[in-house]
C-alpha cells in the first residue's frame, strides 16, 4: 500500500505522465459535464416543483449553490497543492495552484453575481450586508490577492512560493472570517433577511441540486486540467517529448 | 413538467429576468474559462513550432555555411 | 583572537554541483573543495554564474542540485555553526545610510558579539577596525554624508576583526580606490597565510598569493558544451 | 540570539533617527479620522455613534500604510541576506521585526487615539474600551501585515498590493474591535470581544512568524 | 509635441500590459468602502445615509495610493531626464501623465461606483449625482495629486508622505462631492456642488502642471 | 539622411565654468569649446565630477556659475533647438522592463519622428538600428527577458540613426561585452568622420581618433587647488 502511494506521488511529480493521462481523461470529463449539466438543467428548470415562497426564482439555486460550495473547497484544494509544492518542492504542484485561482475566483463570482441577482425579487435588494454575502466577498478577495501576488513576482518560483504561503494563511484565516462576520451580523442586525433554510427539500428539488454539485466539481476538475497542461508544456517545451508532441 | 409553453418557460412566473440574468451571466463566465486555456493552448503551440522551425533553419545555415568554409 | 586557524577549521566540498537559471544550464559537474589556505577566484564574464555559484557555496540559495559538504556534513544541515565560522559579504553592503559607520559595524558584527561564544569581538575591535580602514574620524557621521567608496569600507572592516577561517566575497573591490584596493589585497593575503581561506569573484587580478586557484566558469562552460 | 536583538536596536534607532517613519502613519491616522465628519455629516451625536469604527478604520489604514517600508529596505541594502547568512532563526527576526513596527506604528496610534475620541465625540464610556481594543488589536494588525510586507519586499509598487493581500485578513479584528467599543458606548459589557482579540493575538504571534520567516528566505534566494 | 503623445501612448501600453497598475486600486476602492459596514453598521437604512461619503472617501484614498507609482518608475529609470534632453514642455508631459492617471484610476473607479452604491443602499436618485461627482471630482484628484507625486518622486517611502501633502488640498473637493451626492440623495439640487468642482477642474487642469512640470525639475538636476 | 552635417552645425562654449557640489568645488576657471568633428573625453577619479559637467553641458542643470552658449546665443535660451541638435544618454537607459525594444526605441527616438521636422526618423530606421545592435529577432521580446548588455544596447540604438551632430555620452560602455565595444568605438569615429561631435565620460581608453581631446578634472582640480 505504502510503496503504491509512493508509486502515485512519482508519478504525479512527472509532468510527461500527467499530460498523457489526462489527454485520455479529457474526453470523459467532458461528456460526463455535458450531460450532468444537461440532466441537471433539464430537471431543475423544467421538472423541479416552484418553490411555495419564492416562486421559479428559486431555479437559480442549480447554479448558486454549487458554484458557492465549489469556491470555497477549491480555496482548500488551492491551498493544499500550494503546501505540497512548499514541502516536497514538486512542481506539478505549484502548476495546479496556479491554475486553480482563477478557476475558484470565477466560480466566487458566479456564487456572488447569482446570489445578487437572486436577492433582488426575494428581498428586494441586491446587496445586504449578511454574514454568507460578506464572508463570500472576503474570499473573492482572497482569491484575487493570491492571484495579484503571483502576477507581481517576477522570478518564477518565488511567485510560486509566495502564492503557497499566501493561501495557507488564507486557509488559516478563512474559519476566523466566517465566524467572526457570522458573529458580527447576528449581534448588529436581528436576523431580517436569511437565506432559506429549510431543513428538508423536495426530493424533485433536490436531485436535481445534487447532480449539478456533483457536475460542477467534474467540470472544474476539467477546467484545472485544461490549466495545468498549458503549464507543463511551458515548462516542459525544451524536452523530447513536448519536442516530439510539436511535430506531430 | 412544470411549464405549459415556451413563453411560459421564459417568462418563470415573472421572475424570468433574474434567472435568466443568472444563467446567462454564469454561461458567459464558464465559456470565458473554457476559452481562455484554449487559446493559450493554440498560442503557445503556434509560437513554438514558429521557433522550431526558426531553429532548425538556423542550424542547416550553419552547417551549409560551415561546408562552404 | 588567535593569529592563526586550526589546520582542519575549513573544509568545503562541492560534488557535481548543476544549477539552471531560467532555463539556462549555468554549470554542471562541478566539483570543489575549499580547505585551509585556499584561495579561490571564480572568473568569467558576465552573468557567466560567478554570483549564482558564490551565494550557493554560502549557503544563501538552496536551488540547485549535487552536494555540499561543510566539514563532511551537508551544509544546510549544519548550517548554524557554517554560519558562525564564514563571513559573506554580498554585493549588496547591508549598510544603513542614516547611521553612522560604527553603529552599523556593531549590527553587522553582532552575530560574534554575544558573550557566550569564545573569541567574542569586543566594542574595542570595532573601533579599531574602523581605524584600519581609514575611517578613524568618521565612527559617528551618519553614512550617508560619506562617499560610496567609504560605504564600501565599512563593509570591509568586517575583514580586519576576522572571527571566521572562511571568508565569501563578492566583488570586494568595488568602488575603492587605488589605496583601498592595496589593503584588502594584503588582507587577503594575510588571511591566506595564517591558514584561513577565502573564495572570490572579482574581475580584479589577484597577484601574489602562491595558492591562488582561478576557476574559469565561462571557459567551464564551454568545455562542457553549455553555450 | 545577538543579531535579533541588535536588529531590533538598530531599527528603533533608525526610528528615532527618522522621526517621519512613525510620525507620517499618525497624521495619517488623524487625517483618515477627520475626513469622516466631512464627508458624512459633522453632527455630534451622528458621530459619537460611529465614531468607535470610524477611529479603527482609520488605524487600520494606517497600520497599513506604513508596512509597506518594514521589510524592503532590509532586502534592498542587503540586511536580510547578512540575516540569512549568520544562520539565525528567521522565526525570531520576524517576531523582532513585527514588535517593532508595532512599536512605532501601533503603540504611538493607540496613545494618540482619545484625542480622536474627543474629536469624534465618542461616548465617555467609550474610552477604555478603545485603548484596550486598540492596544490589543493592533499588534494583529502588524503580526498578520508583516507576512505580506514580507510577500511583497520584493515587488516594485507593493504598497498597493500588501493592502489587497492584507485587508481582507484584517476583517475578524476590526470587527471583534469596533463592536467591543460600540457596545461600550451603550454601556454593555465587552469582554468577550476583547478576549477574542487576545486569543487572536496569541495565534498571530505563534503561527505568522513562520510565514513571514518562509516568505523572507523566498525574497532571499532569487 | 510628440514626445507627451508618445508618453501617453506608451504608458497606456504599460498599463495594458500590468493590469495591477488599474486593478489594484479599483480593489483597493472596494475593500476600502466595504470596511464601513463591517465597523460601524450594516443596516441598510443607516448605510443609505453614509454611502455617498464613504465612497468618496474610499475613492479619495484609492486615488492617492495609486499616485506614488505615478512618476517614481519614470524618474528612477531615466524617463524623465530623456524628457527633460528633449527640450519639450514639461507643461504639457504633466498634464498628460495626470490624464493617464486619471484614465488608469479615476474613471474605472467611476465606472465601478454604481455597483458599491447598489452594496451600500445608496438611495436611487444618488446614482446619477454619485457618477457625475465621481466623473468631475477624480480628475482633480489625478491633477493636484500629481503634483504632490512629483514633488516626492525621489524620497523613499514617500507614499505616506504624499498623503500628508495632499490630502489638505483634497478636502475642497471632498466636501463639494459629498454635499451633491448628499443632496441628490435627499431630492434636492446638487448643480451648485457639481459647478464648483467642474471650476476646480478647470483651475486645476490650468495651474496644477506648472507646479508638477517645477517639481520635476528638482528632481532632475541633483 | 545626410551623409554628414553642415560645417557650423556644432558650436557649445563654456566660460569660465564654477560649479561646487556640498561646499567642495569640482571645478572653476572651465573653457571648452566643441565644435564640428570634435571628441571630447573628460576623464577622472570617482567623485571628480564628470557627470556633473556632462549634465550641465547637455543643458540638463542649471546648478553653476559661468555661461554656457550654443551658437553663441545662452544655450537655455534657444534649449529647444538645443535639444532637437544633441543627443543625451545617462547613466541611466530609460527602459521600460515591460515593453519591448521597439516599443522603448519608438519611445526614446519620438522627438524625431514627428513629421513636420526634417530628416523625420521613420518607423523603418527603428528595425534597422535595432538590427545593428544585434537585437534582430528580439524586437517584440519583453526586456525584463532580455540581459543586462541587451537592454543597454536598445539604448544605444539610437546612435545608429544619428539624427543629431552633437552626441553627449555618460559612460556609454557599461556592460557591453567586446563585440558591443567595437561597434560603439566605430560609431563614435564615424560620428567624428562625418563632422559630428561627441562629449563623452569613460574609464575606457578611446583609441585611433585623431581629434580626440582628454579633460582630466583630477589633474585640473589638482593644478587649481581644490583638493
Ligand atoms: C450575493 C449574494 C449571495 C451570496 C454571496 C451567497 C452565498 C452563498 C454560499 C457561500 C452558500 C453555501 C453555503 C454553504 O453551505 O457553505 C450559499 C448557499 C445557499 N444560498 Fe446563497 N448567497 C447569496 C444570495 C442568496 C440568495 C438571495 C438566496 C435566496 C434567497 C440564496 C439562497 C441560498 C440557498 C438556498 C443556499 C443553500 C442552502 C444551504 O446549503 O445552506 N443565496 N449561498
Ligand atoms: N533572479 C534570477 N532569475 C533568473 N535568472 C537569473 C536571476 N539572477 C541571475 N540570473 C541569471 O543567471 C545568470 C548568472 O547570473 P550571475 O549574477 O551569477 O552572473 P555573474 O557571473 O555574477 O555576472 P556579473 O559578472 O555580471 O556579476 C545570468 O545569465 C542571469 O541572467
Ligand atoms: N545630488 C548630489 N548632492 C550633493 N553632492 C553630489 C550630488 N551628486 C553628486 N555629488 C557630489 O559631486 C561630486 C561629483 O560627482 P559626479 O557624479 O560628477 O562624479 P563622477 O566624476 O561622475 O564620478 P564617477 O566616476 O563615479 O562617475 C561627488 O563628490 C559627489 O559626492
Ligand atoms: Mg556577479
Ligand atoms: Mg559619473
Amino acid at each position: 500500500m505504502w510503496q503504491w502511494l509512493v508509486r502515485l506521488y512519482h508519478r504525479l511529480g512527472s509532468p510527461k505522465w500527467f499530460y498523457e493521462i489526462t489527454s485520455r481523461w479529457i474526453p470523459w470529463l467532458v461528456g460526463l459535464s455535458v450531460v450532468g449539466c444537461a440532466v441537471g438543467l433539464v430537471l431543475g428548470l423544467l421538472y423541479a416543483p416552484a418553490d411555495y415562497q419564492q416562486g421559479n426564482s428559486f431555479r437559480i439555486i442549480y447554479i448558486h449553490v454549487p458554484a458557492a460550495l465549489l469556491a470555497q473547497s477549491a480555496f482548500m484544494m488551492m491551498a493544499v497543492a500550494g503546501a505540497v509544492f512548499l514541502i516536497w518542492r514538486m512542481k506539478m504542484a505549484a502548476w495546479v495552484a496556479r491554475s486553480i485561482a482563477p478557476v475558484g475566483a470565477s466560480f466566487c463570482l458566479i456564487a456572488l453575481l447569482t446570489g445578487a441577482i437572486w436577492g433582488k425579487p426575494t428581498w428586494g435588494t441586491w446587496w445586504v450586508w449578511d454574514a454568507r454575502l460578506t464572508s463570500m466577498l472576503l474570499l473573492l478577495f482572497l482569491y484575487f490577492g493570491v492571484m495579484a501576488l503571483q502576477r507581481a513576482i517576477e522570478s518564477e518560483d518565488a511567485s510560486h512560493r509566495a502564492g503557497a504561503i499566501l493561501s495557507l494563511v488564507g486557509l488559516v484565516n478563512i474559519p476566523i472570517i466566517k465566524y467572526s462576520v457570522e458573529w458580527w451580523n447576528t449581534l448588529h442586525q436581528p436576523a431580517t433577511l436569511k437565506l432559506t433554510e429549510k431543513p428538508s427539500m423536495h426530493p424533485d428539488m433536490l436531485v436535481p441540486l445534487l447532480i449539478m454539485i456533483v457536475t460542477t466539481y467534474v467540470f472544474f476538475a476539467l477546467l484545472v486540467i485544461l490549466r495545468t497542461r498549458n503549464e507543463v508544456l511551458w515548462h516542459e517545451r525544451k524536452r523530447s517529448w513536448v519536442r516530439d508532441l510539436l511535430e506531430s | 413538467m412544470e411549464f405549459n409553453s415556451f413563453a411560459e418557460f421564459l417568462a418563470m412566473g415573472r421572475h424570468g429576468l433574474y434567472v435568466w440574468l443568472s444563467y446567462g451571466i454564469t454561461a458567459v463566465i464558464v465559456v470565458i474559462n473554457v476559452i481562455l486555456p484554449m487559446m493559450q493552448r493554440r498560442r503557445f503551440l503556434k509560437e513554438q513550432r514558429q521557433r522550431m522551425r526558426r531553429e532548425r533553419r538556423n542550424q542547416t545555415g550553419e552547417k551549409q555555411h560551415a561546408s562552404s568554409t | 583572537m588567535s593569529t592563526s586557524f586550526a589546520p582542519d577549521s575549513v573544509d568545503l566540498i562541492a560534488r557535481s554541483l548543476y544549477c539552471e537559471r531560467d532555463d539556462r544550464v549555468l554549470f554542471q559537474h562541478l566539483d570543489l573543495h575549499v580547505s585551509n589556505g585556499h584561495l579561490l577566484q571564480l572568473a568569467g564574464p558576465n552573468g557567466a554564474g560567478k554570483t549564482t555559484l558564490l551565494r550557493l557555496l554560502a549557503g544563501l540559495n538552496r536551488d540547485y542540485d549535487g552536494e555540499l559538504l561543510w566539514k563532511g556534513e551537508s551544509l544546510h544541515k549544519v548550517y548554524s555553526e557554517y554560519a558562525h565560522d564564514r563571513l559573506y559579504l554580498g554585493h549588496l553592503a547591508a549598510i544603513k545610510r542614516a547611521l553612522s559607520p560604527i553603529e552599523n559595524l556593531r549590527w553587522l558584527m553582532s552575530p560574534w558579539m554575544s558573550e557566550d561564544r569564545d573569541h567574542a569581538v569586543s566594542e574595542d575591535q570595532l573601533w579599531g577596525a574602523l581605524d584600519q580602514v581609514k575611517l578613524a574620524g568618521y565612527e559617528e557621521t551618519p553614512c550617508q554624508q560619506l562617499s560610496a567608496g567609504q560605504q564600501r569600507r565599512v563593509g570591509l572592516a568586517r575583514l580586519a576583526i576576522v572571527p571566521t577561517p572562511l571568508w565569501i566575497l563578492d566583488e570586494p573591490f568595488t568602488a575603492l580606490d587605488v589605496d583601498g584596493v592595496r589593503w584588502l589585497e594584503e588582507q587577503i593575503q594575510r588571511q591566506v597565510g595564517r591558514n584561513g581561506a577565502v573564495v572570490i569573484t572579482s574581475h580584479h587580478a589577484l597577484q601574489n598569493i602562491p595558492t591562488l586557484v582561478r576557476l574559469d566558469l565561462g571557459a567551464l562552460a564551454e568545455q562542457e558544451g553549455l553555450l | 540570539m545577538s543579531l535579533v536583538m541588535a536588529t531590533v536596536k538598530r531599527d528603533l534607532l533608525l526610528a528615532a533617527r527618522n522621526p517621519g517613519e512613525w510620525l507620517n502613519p499618525l497624521m495619517f491616522f488623524l487625517m483618515v479620522a477627520a475626513l469622516f465628519p466631512l464627508a458624512v455629516d459633522p453632527d455630534p451625536k451622528f458621530l459619537s455613534k460611529i465614531a468607535g469604527g470610524v477611529i479603527w478604520v482609520a488605524a487600520l489604514l494606517a497600520t497599513l500604510l506604513s508596512l509597506d517600508a518594514l521589510y524592503k529596505a532590509d532586502v534592498e541594502d542587503g540586511s536580510l541576506e547578512q540575516w540569512l547568512a549568520s544562520g539565525e532563526s528567521l522565526y525570531v527576526l520576524a517576531l523582532g521585526k513585527a514588535l517593532v513596527h508595532w512599536i512605532a506604528s501601533g503603540l504611538p496610534l493607540t496613545l494618540m487615539s482619545p484625542l480622536l475620541g474627543l474629536m469624534m465625540a465618542l461616548p465617555d464610556d467609550a474610552f477604555p474600551a478603545l485603548l484596550l481594543s486598540l492596544g490589543v488589536g493592533t499588534p494583529v494588525l502588524s503580526l498578520l501585515g508583516a507576512v505580506g510586507a514580507a510577500l511583497t519586499a520584493g515587488v516594485r509598487s507593493g504598497g498597493l498590493l500588501l493592502s489587497l493581500l492584507i485587508l481582507p485578513l484584517y476583517i475578524p479584528v476590526l470587527i471583534f474591535a469596533a463592536s467591543a467599543v460600540y457596545h461600550a458606548g451603550i454601556g454593555m459589557s465587552y469582554n468577550g470581544q476583547i478576549g477574542f482579540l487576545g486569543a487572536m493575538l496569541a495565534l498571530a504571534a505563534c503561527l505568522t512568524p513562520f510565514a513571514s520567516a518562509a516568505a523572507l528566505k523566498l525574497n532571499l534566494s532569487r
